[in-house]
C-alpha cells in the first residue's frame, strides 16, 4: 500500500459558498478516480497518471459495454495505455441464494446468468447434481439435452456475429442475426415453454418431450439454416473494411491464452484444439461425430471465423441428433426429496463461451451446502487488460466484443 | 476414474498429502496444506506426467470450521478432473499462496474468493473487492454472514459513488448530496 | 477477403440492396400477436370456473414451488376457512397423493413426466363415434372405454382429449375423481394395497352401504357400464365387466 | 415592476404571446408606414439599381426555409431505407407510411430541455451548433439547382464552396471543446483531423475538372455539360469523380467515415452533451449537408439541371385563357364540379356500400391529384427551370439513396486506417488524375 496520489490536476477551484454552485461544481468535475486511498499496488498505479494521459470512463451506461460493464481507460490520445474494468453493477450473488434453495429450486437461479446461453448454464449445474446423486439420465434425455443446446450454441454465436458488426459501426448484421435468433428462441419456446430463460433441463432428465410444434419449426429451419446464414454472413465476411480492422488485432498466442486461463472459442483460435465435448467427454457427446474447428491466428478474426465454424458443427450436430434420436422415457426415477450424501462434485460443459462449470458440495440436506459457479465470461473479460492497451479506442471496443462476454455473467 | 493418476500422484506428493486421495466418478480429489500450494501447483502444472494446463475453477470454501481454497484442474494426460484443495485455512485470518505466477487468468478469481470469503492471497498484486462496494466490510458466503447485521454494518453512506466529486475541496457539496438523498 | 480492391464491398452493398426488396420480418405487435407456444410459462393467474368463484383451492403448492419467491400467499380460502399449507417445498408431491387420496379414495399415479404405453385406438374411436365426440357425454366415454380397455390408459385420454377438444386436464379430472374409473390396470397389487390402506374402516362400510342404498345394487351398474364393484374389489381381473353386452 | 411581471405571469399561454408580440407588431407596423411615407421613393430606387441585393435576400430566405424540410426528408429516408435494409418495417406510425415521423422528431427536439453542462463554456456552446448549421446554409446558397435558379452565380463558386463547407469544422471543434467532456473532445478533434486531411484529396480531385471546364463557376460547370449525356464529366474524370465520392462521403462524416459520432466508440461525439434543439441543429445541418454533398456531385460530374439527353421533340403550348372570353368564367365555376361528380360517380354507383359525400371526397381528392399533375406537366413543360430543378432533385436524392445505402451495409474505419487512407491513397491518386488530365489537354490541344 502506497500513499494516495496527490491528484493535483484534478483539483478545481470552487468560487462560491452557495451549496447549490457547489453542486453543481461537483456535478461537473467527475474524474473517474476512486475517492478512498488506492488498496493495491496495482491500483496506486494505475490511478496514477502520466504525462500527457488521461482517464476516460466507460460505462456502465455506454453504447458498447455490452451490459453494465464499467471500464476506466487511461488514454495517451485516443491510444489506451492502461484500463481498470470495475465490475459489480449486475452483482446478484447467485452462489448465496442456490445455498438456500433446495436442489431443485437452484436450476431457476443458474439460468439468468447468461441471458443467451442459459441451458448452458444449466447444465453443469444438473451434471453435478447428478454425479452427486448417482443418477443414470436415460438416453433419450442425453440426446434431447444435446439438440436443445446445440441450438442454443447457434442462438448464442449468431448474436456474436451481429454485436461484433454492431461494434464496428455496421448496423444491419445485428438485426438480420435477431432474425435467427428470434427463429431459434421460438423454436426453444415451443420445446421448453420459455424464449429466454429457459429452465427446462431436470435433475434425471428435461422438463418435457419433444413435441410436434417444435420438431415442424425445426424441420423448417433445418432445410434452410446453412443457406441462410452462410447468406448473411456473405454481408460482412468478404469486406474489405471489416477483414482489415479485424485482422491481427488483439493478437493472443497459445501460451498467454493457457495464462489466462481461457477456453472456449477463445482458446481454439489461438490454436489449441481444446473442447471438453471431445476432451472430456459428457452425456452422448462420444457417439456424435463432428470436428473442433482452429484458428492459429489469435487474432479477432480468428475469434470470429472460429465461431462461424462451430455453428456449422453445431448444424452437424443437431442433424445426427434427429437421427439417432432413441425412444424411452426423459426422466430418471428419482424421489421428490433430493437428498444426496455429503461429497462433492465437479460438472463442465463446454458452452458458446467456454467452460460453463459447477461445483457442489453437499452436506446431506436438501440445500447445497455450497454451490460454485464458473462463468467463461468471467475469466474471459480480463484478458482485455493484456489485449487492449496499445490499441485505439475503437479497436478496444472490438477486442472487447471479440472476446464475447455477458455481463450477467460476469457479474453472477 | 483414473487409478493410474492416484498412482502418481501419491508417488510424487506422498508425506506433503493432508488427507488419503479421494476418487468418485471423474474427479480426483488431493488435499494439501496451504503453504504447499505454489510447490504442488507448480509441479502439477510443469511435469511430464501431469501437465495439468488448463486452470479450469478456482473456488473458496467455508465449512464453517475451516477456508479451503479448491483448484479444478484440466489434463491431456488424464480422464480426471483434478481438484487440489489447499485445506486448514483459520477462519480469523485465511491466507494462501497466489497461483497468478502460474495463471494470470487466476486474479479475478482470486479477487472473487477475497470478496466473498476475505481469503488473502499472498502474491496477488491486485486483491481488492470486485463484486461488492469498496467499503463493504463483511464477506458474503462466509457462514457465519448474517444478511441484516452484516450488510449494515457496511453503510452504503460510506461509499461516494460515481455521480459524486471526490475532492476535498466539494466535501462540503458532498455531504449535501448525502443529505439530500437521505 | 478478394483480391479485387472493393469487390467484398460491392457484394455487401449488392446483398443489403437485395434485402431492401425482400418480405419483412417485423410483426407488428398491438395488432398482430404471435401464438403463445402449448408449452409456454407467461404472467401467473387466477381462474375463475362458470360460477364465478375461484377456481384456486388455496393449496400453497405454487408458493412453494416457486423458486425465485414471486408467489406469496396468505389469508384465508374460498371457503372463508383461514387454511395455510406451509411446510418444506419438497412435501409437494406428498401432499399433492395426499390430496388425491382424500379426495378419491386412492392414489393418483403422476403420468406427467412418463412415458405411457400406446393403445390400439380403433374401438375408443367407434365409442367416440358413437357419443357423438362430444365432451358433454365424458363420463359416458370414459366409462365405455374402461369397458373396453379394462382401464383408462393415458395414451386413451389423450385421443379423447384430442378427439372431443376437451381438455386434457378436465377429462383427467373427470377420471381421478369418480371412483368406478380406473387409470391403471386393476391387477397392479400396490396400488390395491394402497387403496385399501387408504379406504380405511369406517369410510369403506359407509361407502359400501352408501352406494347399496343410492343404486339399489344393479341398475346404475347395468346402464353406466363397469359395476362398482370393480372399484370395491379392485383385485379382480380386467375385462370382467358386464358392459360388453 | 415588480407588479407588472406578476401580473404578466398571471396570463395564459396565448396571452403572453399576444402581449409580448402585439404592441412589437403594432409598433413595426408604424414604422413601416412611415418608412414608406418618407423614404419610399429613394429606397425602392435603390433597390431597383441594386437587384442583386433583393435577389440574394430572397435566396437566403428561401434556402434557409428550403433546408428544413430537405432535412426531414433525408432524415426519414434514413430511417425507412435502413429499416428495410434490415428487413425491418421502420416508421410506419406516422403520416402515410411513416412520412411525418421525422417531423415528428424535429417537434420532440423542439419540445426537449435546451441543457447546457455544468462547466461547459456556454457562449462556445452555444454558438457551435448555429456555426456548424450557417455553413452548411451557405453552401447550399451557390448551388444552381435549375436554369436561373441559384442563389448567386460566383465565379469562384467552387472556392467558395469549399471554403465554407471548411468552417463547419469549426463548429464542430467549437462543440467538442465547450462540452466539457472528453467524449465531446475526442469527436471535435477526430472530425478536425478528418475533415482537414480530406479537404485536400477533395479539391485535388477537382482540379482535373476545372482544368477542362475552364471555369469556377458552378452555373458555368453545369452549362458546359449540356446534351447528350457522355457531356457529363463523369465519362472524362472517373478516378476524379470517385476520389470525390469518397472525399465528400468523409466531408460529410457519412458512414463508413461516421467516427466523429461513432457510438460505439466515443459515444456521440462532439454531440454527446447537446441536446433539444441545439441537437436538433447538428442533426439537421448533418443532413442538409448530405443533400449539398449529393447536389455538388451532380453538380460536378453528373450533369447538375441537365437530363440525360435533350428532349429531341419539343412541345410548345399555346394556351391564351384571354381568348375565351367569358367562357373562360363559365369554365371555372362549372368544370371543376362537373369533373367532381363524374369522378364521384363511378364510386358511388360501383360500390352500395358508399355513402354520396365519401364519393365526394374520393373524387374531389381525384380532382385535386389530376389539377396538380396538369399544372405540374404544364409547367414542366413550359418553363425549364421546373424540368431542370426535377431533374437535379431526383440525381441529387439518388445520391442521398446512395450514401444512406451505404450507411445501412458498411461498417466504419479506424482513425488510423482512415487518415492512412486519405494520404497514402486518394492524396496520390487525385495528383495522378490531375497530371493525366493535364498532359491529355496538352496533347489535345496541340
Amino acid at each position: 500500500m502506497t500513499a494516495a496520489p496527490p491528484h493535483d490536476h484534478l483539483h478545481r477551484e470552487v468560487p462560491s459558498d452557495d451549496p447549490r454552485v457547489q453542486l453543481d461544481e461537483a456535478a461537473g468535475t467527475f474524474e473517474p478516480v476512486p475517492p478512498y486511498p488506492p488498496r493495491t499496488e496495482r491500483e496506486a498505479e494505475f490511478y496514477t497518471l502520466g504525462d500527457g494521459e488521461m482517464f476516460i470512463n466507460m460505462g456502465p451506461q455506454h453504447p458498447s459495454t455490452h451490459g453494465v460493464l464499467r471500464v476506466v481507460l487511461k488514454l495517451d490520445g485516443e491510444n489506451v495505455v492502461d484500463l481498470d474494468p470495475v465490475l459489480g453493477y449486475l452483482h446478484r450473488g447467485v452462489e448465496k441464494l442456490c445455498e438456500n434453495a433446495d436442489y431443485h429450486h437452484t436450476i431457476a437461479y443458474l439460468d439468468p446468468l447468461e441471458y443467451i446461453s442459459s441451458l448452458f448454464c444449466e447444465w453443469p449445474g444438473v451434471l453435478a447434481f447428478e454425479k452427486l446423486l448417482d443418477v443414470e439420465v436415460p438416453r433419450r434425455a442425453e440426446y434431447i439435452r444435446v439438440l436443445a443446446t446445440e441450438l442454443n450454441r447457434i442462438l448464442s454465436h449468431s448474436l456474436f456475429m451481429g454485436w461484433m458488426a454492431l461494434d464496428l459501426g455496421g448496423l444491419t448484421p445485428i438485426l438480420w442475426s435477431f432474425i435467427e435468433r428470434d427463429e431459434i428462441a421460438e423454436m426453444l419456446a415451443s420445446l421448453t415453454g420459455q424464449r429466454l430463460l429457459f429452465n427446462y433441463l431436470r435433475i434425471g432428465g428435461v422438463n418435457g418431450d419433444l413435441n410436434h410444434d417444435f420438431m415442424s419449426r425445426l424441420g423448417d429451419w433445418m432445410t434452410r439454416a446453412t443457406t441462410q446464414i452462410d447468406n448473411n454472413l456473405g454481408l460482412l465476411n468478404q469486406n474489405e473494411i471489416f477483414v482489415r480492422r479485424m485482422r491481427g488485432l488483439g493478437t493472443m498466442d497459445k501460451e498467454t491464452a493457457f495464462r489466462m486461463a481461457m477456453t472456449g472459442p477463445n482458446l481454439r483460435a489461438s490454436g489449441v484444439p481444446l473442447d471438453f465435448r471431445r476432451a472430456h467427454p459428457y452425456s452422448v457427446f462420444p457417439e456424435l461425430e463432428f470436428d473442433i474447428p482452429t484458428r492459429d491466428e489469435g487474432d479477432c478474426l480468428a475469434r470470429y471465423l472460429v465461431r462461424i465454424d462451430e455453428i456449422k458443427q453445431s448444424l452437424r450436430i443437431i442433424d445426427q441428433c434427429l437421427h439417432n434420436m432413441p425412444d424411452g422415457p426423459i426422466m430418471a426415477k428419482l424421489p421428490r426429496l433430493l437428498r444426496p450424501r455429503p461429497g462433492r462434485a465437479y460438472a463442465a460443459v463446454e458452452g458458446p463461451r467456454g467452460q460453463y462449470a459447477a461445483y457442489v458440495i453437499s452436506d446431506g440436506t436438501d440445500q447445497p451446502f455450497r454451490m460454485r459457479i464458473h462463468d467463461p465470461s468471467f475469466v474471459h473479460l480480463q484478458a482485455v487488460g493484456t489485449l487492449m492497451p496499445g490499441h485505439l479506442i475503437a479497436d478496444a471496443m472490438a477486442v472487447m466484443a471479440s472476446l464475447d462476454p455477458i455481463m450477467g455473467g460476469v457479474d453472477k | 476414474m483414473d487409478a493410474a493418476l492416484k498412482r502418481r500422484l501419491q508417488a510424487r506428493f506422498g508425506e506433503r498429502l493432508t488427507a488419503p486421495i479421494h476418487q468418485r466418478h471423474d474427479q480426483t480429489e488431493i488435499r494439501i496444506g496451504p503453504g504447499d500450494v505454489p510447490d504442488v501447483v507448480r509441479t502439477l502444472h510443469d511435469e511430464a506426467d501431469f501437465r495439468f494446463i488448463v486452470l479450469a475453477d478456482l473456488a473458496g470454501v467455508d465449512t464453517g470450521s475451516v477456508m479451503q481454497v479448491v483448484y479444478h484442474l484440466w489434463s491431456e494426460t488424464s480422464s480426471d478432473w483434478l481438484r487440489v484443495i489447499a485445506d486448514g485455512l483459520s477462519r480469523e485470518d485465511p491466507r494462501v499462496p497466489s497461483v497468478t505466477f502460474l495463471w494470470k487468468g487466476a486474479e479475478w478469481m482470486e479477487r472473487e474468493a477475497y470478496d466473498m470469503f476475505g481469503i488473502t492471497f499472498e502474491g496477488n498484486r491486485d486483491l481488492r473487492r470486485i463484486y461488492m462496494p469498496p467499503d463493504y466490510q463483511s464477506f458474503p458466503l462466509r457462514k457465519d454472514f448474517f444478511l441484516p447485521d452484516d450488510a449494515a454494518r457496511s453503510p452504503g453512506a460510506g461509499v461516494r459513488h460515481m455521480e459524486q466529486s471526490h475532492t476535498p475541496t466539494n466535501a462540503k457539496a458532498a455531504t449535501l448530496i448525502r443529505k439530500t438523498r437521505a | 477477403m478478394s483480391l479485387v480492391p472493393g469487390l467484398g464491398i460491392a457484394k455487401g452493398m449488392a446483398l443489403t440492396l437485395k434485402k431492401f426488396f425482400e418480405p419483412k420480418a417485423t410483426i407488428k405487435y398491438p395488432e398482430v400477436r404471435l401464438d403463445v407456444p402449448p408449452k409456454f410459462r407467461g404472467r401467473l393467474q387466477l381462474l375463475y370456473d362458470e360460477y364465478g368463484t375461484l377456481k384456486c383451492e388455496t393449496c400453497f403448492q405454487c408458493a412453494q414451488a416457486c423458486p425465485i419467491e414471486c408467489i406469496d400467499m396468505g389469508g384465508v380460502d374460498t371457503k372463508g376457512r383461514y387454511h395455510i399449507h406451509w411446510g418444506a417445498p419438497e412435501t409437494y408431491g406428498e401432499r399433492r397423493d395426499e390430496s388425491a387420496l382424500r379426495r378419491s379414495g386412492r392414489p393418483v399415479p403422476n403420468q406427467a413426466y412418463e412415458h405411457f404405453d400406446p393403445i390400439h385406438p380403433d374401438a375408443l374411436m367407434a365409442i367416440l363415434e358413437r357419443f357423438d365426440f362430444d365432451p358433454k357425454n365424458m363420463l359416458h366415454i370414459l366409462e365405455s372405454t374402461q369397458a373396453e380397455y379394462g382401464h383408462l390408459p393415458v395414451a386413451a385420454l389423450k385421443l379423447i382429449s384430442q378427439k372431443t377438444g376437451a381438455w386434457y386436464a378436465m377429462i383427467y379430472g373427470a377420471a381421478s375423481y369418480y371412483r368406478h374409473l380406473r387409470l391403471e390396470p386393476p391387477s397392479a397389487e400396490p396400488l390395491a394395497a394402497a387403496t385399501a390402506d387408504a379406504r380405511a374402516g369406517r369410510e369403506t362400510t359407509f361407502l359400501a352401504s352408501f352406494d347399496a342404498a343410492l343404486f339399489g345394487g344393479t341398475a346404475p351398474g347395468a346402464s353406466h357400464g363397469t359395476a362398482i364393484a370393480g372399484a370395491e374389489s379392485p383385485g379382480t381381473a380386467p375385462g370382467a365387466g358386464p358392459a360388453r353386452a | 415592476m415588480t407588479a407588472m411581471a406578476r401580473s404578466f405571469s398571471r396570463l395564459t399561454l396565448g396571452g403572453k404571446i399576444l402581449f409580448t408580440l402585439g404592441p412589437i407588431l403594432f409598433l413595426l407596423t408604424i414604422g413601416l408606414v412611415l418608412l414608406i411615407a418618407i423614404a419610399g421613393k429613394p429606397i425602392v430606387d435603390f433597390l431597383a439599381t441594386n437587384i442583386w441585393l433583393v435577389r440574394f435576400v430572397v435566396a437566403a430566405t428561401a434556402v434557409l426555409l428550403m433546408s428544413v424540410p430537405t432535412a426531414f426528408l433525408i432524415i426519414y429516408m434514413e430511417m425507412k431505407i435502413i429499416a428495410l435494409m434490415n428487413l425491418r418495417i421502420g416508421p410506419d406510425r406516422v403520416g402515410p407510411f411513416g412520412s411525418l415521423m421525422s417531423v415528428i422528431h424535429g417537434l420532440k427536439v423542439l419540445a426537449k430541455e435546451d441543457f447546457s453542462p455544468t462547466g461547459a463554456d456556454r457562449l462556445v456552446f452555444t454558438l457551435a451548433p448555429v456555426a456548424v448549421f450557417m455553413s452548411t446554409i451557405m453552401a447550399l446558397l451557390v448551388l444552381p439547382f435549375a436554369p436561373g435558379l441559384f442563389g448567386a452565380d460566383m465565379n469562384i463558386g467552387l472556392l467558395y464552396l469549399f471554403a465554407v463547407s471548411g468552417l463547419s469544422v469549426v463548429g464542430l471543434l467549437m462543440a467538442g471543446w465547450s462540452s466539457f467532456n472528453k467524449y465531446s473532445l475526442l469527436g471535435g478533434l477526430r472530425s478536425a483531423a478528418q475533415v482537414i486531411s480530406y479537404e485536400i484529396p477533395l479539391i485535388l480531385s477537382v482540379v482535373g475538372l476545372l482544368l477542362l471546364a475552364g471555369t469556377m463557376s458552378l452555373n458555368q460547370i453545369v452549362v458546359k455539360q449540356g446534351g447528350w449525356f457522355w457531356n457529363w464529366y463523369v465519362f472524362q474524370q472517373p478516378l476524379g469523380a470517385l476520389i470525390f465520392f469518397i472525399a465528400a462521403t468523409a466531408e460529410a462524416n457519412r458512414t463508413p467515415f461516421d467516427l466523429t459520432e461513432a457510438d460505439s466508440e466515443i459515444v456521440a461525439g462532439f454531440a454527446t452533451e447537446y441536446s433539444g434543439m441545439r441537437f436538433g441543429f447538428f442533426f439537421f445541418a448533418e443532413y442538409v449537408n448530405v443533400f449539398v454533398v449529393s447536389g455538388l456531385i451532380v453538380t460536378l460530374f453528373f450533369g447538375g439541371w441537365n437530363a440525360p439527353f435533350p428532349w429531341p421533340w419539343p412541345i410548345t403550348l399555346n394556351i391564351d385563357p384571354g381568348s375565351l372570353g367569358l367562357g373562360l368564367l363559365f369554365a371555372i365555376l362549372i368544370v371543376p364540379p362537373l369533373l367532381i361528380l363524374a369522378l364521384a360517380a363511378p364510386f358511388y354507383l360501383g360500390r352500395s356500400s358508399m355513402p354520396w359525400w365519401q364519393a365526394l371526397i374520393i373524387g374531389f381528392v381525384l380532382f385535386n391529384l389530376l389539377v396538380i399533375v396538369a399544372i405540374t406537366g404544364w409547367a414542366f413543360v413550359s418553363w425549364n427551370w421546373v424540368a431542370g430543378l426535377m431533374v437535379f432533385l431526383g440525381k441529387s436524392y439518388l445520391f442521398v439513396f446512395t450514401f444512406v445505402w451505404m450507411r445501412g451495409t458498411l461498417p466504419r474505419v479506424r482513425i488510423d486506417q482512415l487518415m492512412g487512407f486519405a494520404w497514402k491513397w486518394l492524396l496520390p491518386a487525385s495528383l495522378l488524375n490531375l497530371f493525366v488530365t493535364a498532359l491529355a489537354l496538352v496533347v489535345v490541344n496541340k
